[in-house]
């Protein structure tokens, strides 16, 4: 397992990730004080849109909630290990991925409090929407991937073009024969996609181990897929790996597996009691292993981080929780005549006549009862 | 005198253990079902009573868990398998379909597939994707498979009991959305109704009205509230989906002279119309209206804050009685 | 005048070069589609024309070959899959369903799923388990997906290019057993006939048959042997599995008072029930028989030297008709 | 890859796998010349069987053939490699498996003629039936693995009663993501399973390097399952490593993986036609390194076979085509009302209903003609 950064913020060296690191990347590599700030302050804000969405959850504003609590330097290290034009698709809990692609948070809340069952233009932010079919999106990567090859996007050895597919999965989620498919799939085409398992220890109240008596990283190997371990709460770590499979990908080499060991620190959803299946102990032992406290700490160590900035990302990720807080508590629900509107691309008469009676049938409750919202009161009557 | 008032799901966990204690070829598969005692708790206990060779927190692959719940029933077990939610039994369904089905017949009866698949399935919980679904259609289409649908405790009990004592295979429906609400279950007294035939749960003279599972107590309510208009409605509970029980179906029909069919799964390619089918064919000289459909539109399930509105409900069925009763 | 003579395979092939031609988003995806030309030969030919980026001999996994599609077309492309058989789309079965369908729909609108999946099915060919049949109804009940069935030479050119051309996702079940039998193709005029609709094929004035793909010649037959005994047969071909096209078998029906449909898929649970429960319901006052179904019986396709027995055939049908004017 | 005969017939030493061949099995090991002898007889007899069943399908007496020529010791060493006691999941082309399970060869030819699905009771003979859905089967020889399991007859240290499974899929099935399940759960549970794929190098037109682009053998090591990949034209070699690897299943060490390197001499079934996707001189490359002939060398090599053995030998052979031959023809075709008989287990109304309205319809044909035959006559008149 490759790790950078130590538990009390010690980088140790390592030849092939510091390259990539320290390079010349954009401005002066991947690991400058400000970008190493900048990873800080990202994750600290999504930790609090995701404290915010478990307490909203509370309050009835949203159907369920699954926390990434803990998994916050697996997800933002990945994110910003993408490049501006890559293709990421996630599993149902990437909140950290979809902060560092720029998606802003209550768009993540829209599947969570049934408003919608995606909320973003997959193509607009290049990230494909949550997934809850577990697995079905690997192949989806995997094809999304061989179409960057046949545009000609791979391998013409301009890292700032050629663009490659980062592929999320649970561990729990890779034993469904889709990811296996999909893996099967892209060696065999060596299409440019970079699977991405962040083992947080729990398939709901399954452990890792029920899935894969050996490191989850060893199972691409069955494919030739080359793999890698990593520390999953390193974000350095998470950074360098997925970087450097990414670039390996898009410079047209195939896939790679990166595994990263991290912890779901929270219960799986807002559905779910952790205690019938795992020891507090467990739990306290990963808070040690906290990713935001070791980035830190590894900020304190090279004195790139000061009592100010810390508090002033504290007050920005307050003011973003409240943010979202309101934005939520303001949401109107749909009108529900919108579900007619995107079954079908193009014109579809049994939809279009089950709209109609949809119509009609809604209009009696507005002349019986001269009442606009003729919905809501149809609630109510029911 | 043994009757006992239980939630729906703790009736199935009876039915579960009873049905383990009295034949040890009995064994339980799924995701979460171990220690956890599955995401609703169906399963609770249960780990602890029988181990976990007889209640297995598989890997999550559903194709796998019905796959090899096909080897077990070749060596004479009697697996017991959860689909964690309705929406999830697509990645198992060339099992169920191409081999679950038909390893009975292309075996010319050598091999016995004693497999229960339950499903916990509908809307109407407030849940995200593919967590409200009512896939029945796409079962009840293949032979070899059988589909039952309790509504109450007791029968929830039961059919578990007797699901798992059929030689064939069985997919049972359960209705998520009920899994709390309680009942009456005797579990010492066998009932005499079969499972595969539906019951008149309330007499009516004006018009039949066909339901199952969690459709059930919107059926009695519609009828209910019916009954305050001065229309007196029957309803019937089907219980089995495969196969239907059409003479109670028909001998009802053939009263009341018209039949409204609700369930939550799309209209369009949905249980109803085969029934409706039928029953056209069967009672033509008896019908004084078409047979009429209530279910859910020819979409995706809703976004939860849209379901109210896909979902049948109260006024949607009488809705439907009004137009049954205008013919 | 530019009409030509083709095989149903050959108008196929023809309607994929041309697609391929006229758009290079179009790629065909498969197992053994590439140098061999497919088990069927229907992609004979394009592998050499269009190389192996665009004719892409996958490997042998069905949810893989319809899942990468998802994706291609996420990406702009337009891919073009092919079932070897229709007994062996149900591992692909999770991706239709959950993906294929509701990717549009998830997305609001912002992603198009132009995924054509060609599917040949049917029986009557002789075939070894699994090869024989006719899972549209299993397609049917999911909204999202739209399935054409294909006829004639020249709807398998037409359909595949107006398939390739649309936006949603489209099933093309082809009628496998039909491959080698020729007709017109007119590749130079898109037909003013929209491939969603159902055409009278033969005017009738005593009952309405209705059928689609394989079964088609069987209808026709069927009317003709019927003329022999003075019956008047009106013969609709579906064209469009899902959407049904209501008006212009209502119409009929409105016409002459009785219908028969008749489909190689078993009668329970088949999509002969949904169109039969609609049109009961829309031609009440015009039925002068109940709707009436010869198709499968509810059991697993069998060996093929008892096929004969399973399919519909001429008899079944007459009997059918028999029953119908017996009302 | 491990070879133990060579093309001329010359037997490599190899400690482990001789240790198994001839060390004390039953009658002194599975290697002596008598059995050496057994081998060469089955494997020219089902070849017989085999080549008669193509001339069948050419005459119309069977809708379909696969044949298995060139697998015969991949089939025929693997079959005997299995205990009595041992159940073998099969796939639809194992004809020298079945040969050695001591299924006649009529039986397997009920489904490519079409009287039935199927043609015995897996239980009696222990072993499953023919499989056409690729891959489907490889979870089921898990399950049923996972039964052994459950029944106290997996290692509990007594070779003769403790039983394995035997599960085979080809190089092509391998891709189907049920394959990867059944992985899954049979490392997970340490299920008593031999995996076996005969890497014939084509499914259909496909070579196999599209299903992996590195050696199958290695597909399992994703999961830890041991793999070992054998000649598989070499009967010893597969007899030795499939032996091995299911005494170490039924042992209880947990699953095994063995690749057999073979080749399908024929087109992949009598509807195929191989010319168009491979060079006539592969195959004539192949016919090189048939099985048969290498095993006859190895026994003259040995001065343990004789012309009058060998033409024995193919006069049984001979006789075995002409009673398959005489079988087939004299089958008569089953009445189709039996379709009704095992769709359920129990009584099931719709079935029963189905079953006299086809009973009633075909009564009308008898009456209307009197004519027994309805069936016949029916088929006439359509
Ligand atoms: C096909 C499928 N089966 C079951 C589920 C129910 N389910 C949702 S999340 C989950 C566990 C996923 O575990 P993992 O892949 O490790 O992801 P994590 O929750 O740990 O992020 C399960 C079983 C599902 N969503 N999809
Ligand atoms: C699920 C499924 N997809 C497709 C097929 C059609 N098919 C039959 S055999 C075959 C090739 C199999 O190749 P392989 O597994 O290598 O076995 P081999 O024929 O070489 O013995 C294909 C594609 C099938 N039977 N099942
Ligand atoms: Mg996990
Ligand atoms: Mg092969």
């Amino acid at each position: 397992m490759v790790q950078l950064l130590a538990a009390d913020g010690t980088r140790t060296p390592h030849a092939e990730f510091d390259a990539v690191l320290d390079g010349p990347d954009g401005a002066g590599g991947l690991a400058t004080p400000e970008r190493l700030r900048g990873y800080y302050r990202d994750m600290v804000m999504i930790r609090a849109a995701d404290v915010e969405a478990t307490s909203l959850q509370r309050q009835g504003q949203l159907g369920l909630w699954a926390s990434a609590l803990g998994q916050e330097a697996a997800q933002i290290g990945a994110g910003h290990a993408s490049r501006e034009q890559d293709y990421l698709v996630p599993t149902y809990r990437e909140h950290g991925i979809a902060w560092a692609r720029g998606i802003e948070p209550w768009r993540l809340l829209e599947s969570f409090r049934g408003v919608s069952h995606g909320g973003w233009d997959p193509n607009e932010l290049r990230t494909h929407p949550y997934m809850i079919v577990l697995g079905s999106q690997a192949p989806h990567a995997v094809g999304y991937a061989m179409g960057l090859q046949r545009d000609g996007v791979v391998g013409t050895g301009q890292p700032e073009t050629d663009t490659a597919v980062l592929a999320l999965f649970g561990d729990g989620a890779s034993s469904e024969g889709e990811v296996s498919e999909a893996f099967t799939f892209a060696a065999s085409f060596q299409a440019p996609v970079v699977f991405y398992t962040q083992n947080n220890q729990w398939a709901i109240s399954v452990p890792t181990s029920v899935q894969s008596r050996v490191p989850l990283a060893q199972r691409s190997r069955g494919w030739g897929i080359p793999s890698v371990r990593v520390d999953g709460n390193d974000v350095l770590a998470v950074l360098g790996a997925v970087r450097i499979a990414l670039d390996s990908a898009r410079a047209g080499k195939g896939p790679v597996f990166v595994e990263a060991l991290t912890y779901r620190m929270a219960a799986h959803t807002t559905s779910d009691d952790a205690s019938r299946y795992r020891p507090s102990s467990e739990e306290e032992e990963w808070a040690q292993k906290d990713p935001i406290l070791r980035l830190r700490r590894h900020l304190e160590q090279l004195g790139e981080i000061d009592e100010a900035y810390i508090a002033r990302c504290d007050e920005e990720a307050h003011d973003l929780a409240m943010q979202l807080h309101h934005h939520i508590h303001g949401m109107e629900d749909p009108d529900p005549v919108g579900m007619f509107t995107h079954a079908y691309a193009e014109p579809h008469p049994i939809v279009e006549v089950e709209r109609e009676q949809y119509l009609e049938y809604m209009a009696q409750f507005e002349n019986d009862d001269d009442i606009d919202k003729s919905a809501e009161q149809k609630g109510e009557r029911a | 005198m043994s009757s006992t008032n239980l939630p729906i799901a703790k009736a199935i966990t009876a039915g579960l253990r009873d049905a383990m204690a009295a034949d040890d070829k009995v064994l339980l598969m799924g995701e979460d079902i171990g220690v956890l005692g599955g995401v609703f708790r169906v399963t609770d206990g249960l780990h602890a009573e029988f181990g976990s060779q007889r209640v297995v927190d598989t890997p999550l692959a559903e194709a796998g868990i019905v796959g090899t719940s096909v080897g077990l029933a070749v060596r004479g077990y009697r697996p017991v398998v959860e689909i964690q939610f309705d929406g999830f039994v697509f990645p198992a369904f060339n099992q169920i379909t191409t081999q679950v089905a038909k390893m009975h017949n292309r075996t010319a009866g050598a091999v016995h597939m004693p497999i229960v698949i339950r499903i916990p399935h509908g809307g109407g919980i407030g849940a995200i994707e593919h967590h409200s679904e009512s896939p029945e259609a796409l079962f009840a289409h293949t032979a070899g498979l059988r589909i039952l649908a309790p509504a109450t405790a007791q029968d929830a009990y039961w059919m578990t009991r007797q699901a798992i004592e059929c030689e064939d295979p069985v997919i049972i429906f359960e209705p998520k959305k009920r899994y709390w609400v309680k009942g009456d279950v005797d579990p010492d007294h066998r009932p005499e109704l079969s499972p595969w035939e539906a019951t008149v749960v309330r007499q009516g003279t004006d018009a039949t009205l066909l339901a199952w599972g969690p459709s059930m107590p919107l059926a009695l309510e519609s009828a209910e509230a019916a009954a305050e208009d001065g229309i007196d409605l029957e309803v019937i509970d089907a219980r089995s989906l495969a196969p239907i029980d059409y003479p109670t179906i028909i001998a009802s029909v053939k009263r009341t002279g018209r039949l409204l069919i609700t369930h939550e799964a799309p209209v369009v390619g949905g249980l109803g119309g085969e029934i409706a089918a039928r029953i056209s064919e069967e009672c033509f000289y008896h019908l004084e209206a078409p047979v009429l459909r209530v279910g859910g539109y020819h979409l995706p399930y809703p976004p939860s804050r849209m379901e109210h509105a896909y979902l049948p409900d109260l006024d949607r069925v009488l809705d439907g009685v009004d137009r049954l009763l205008e013919h």
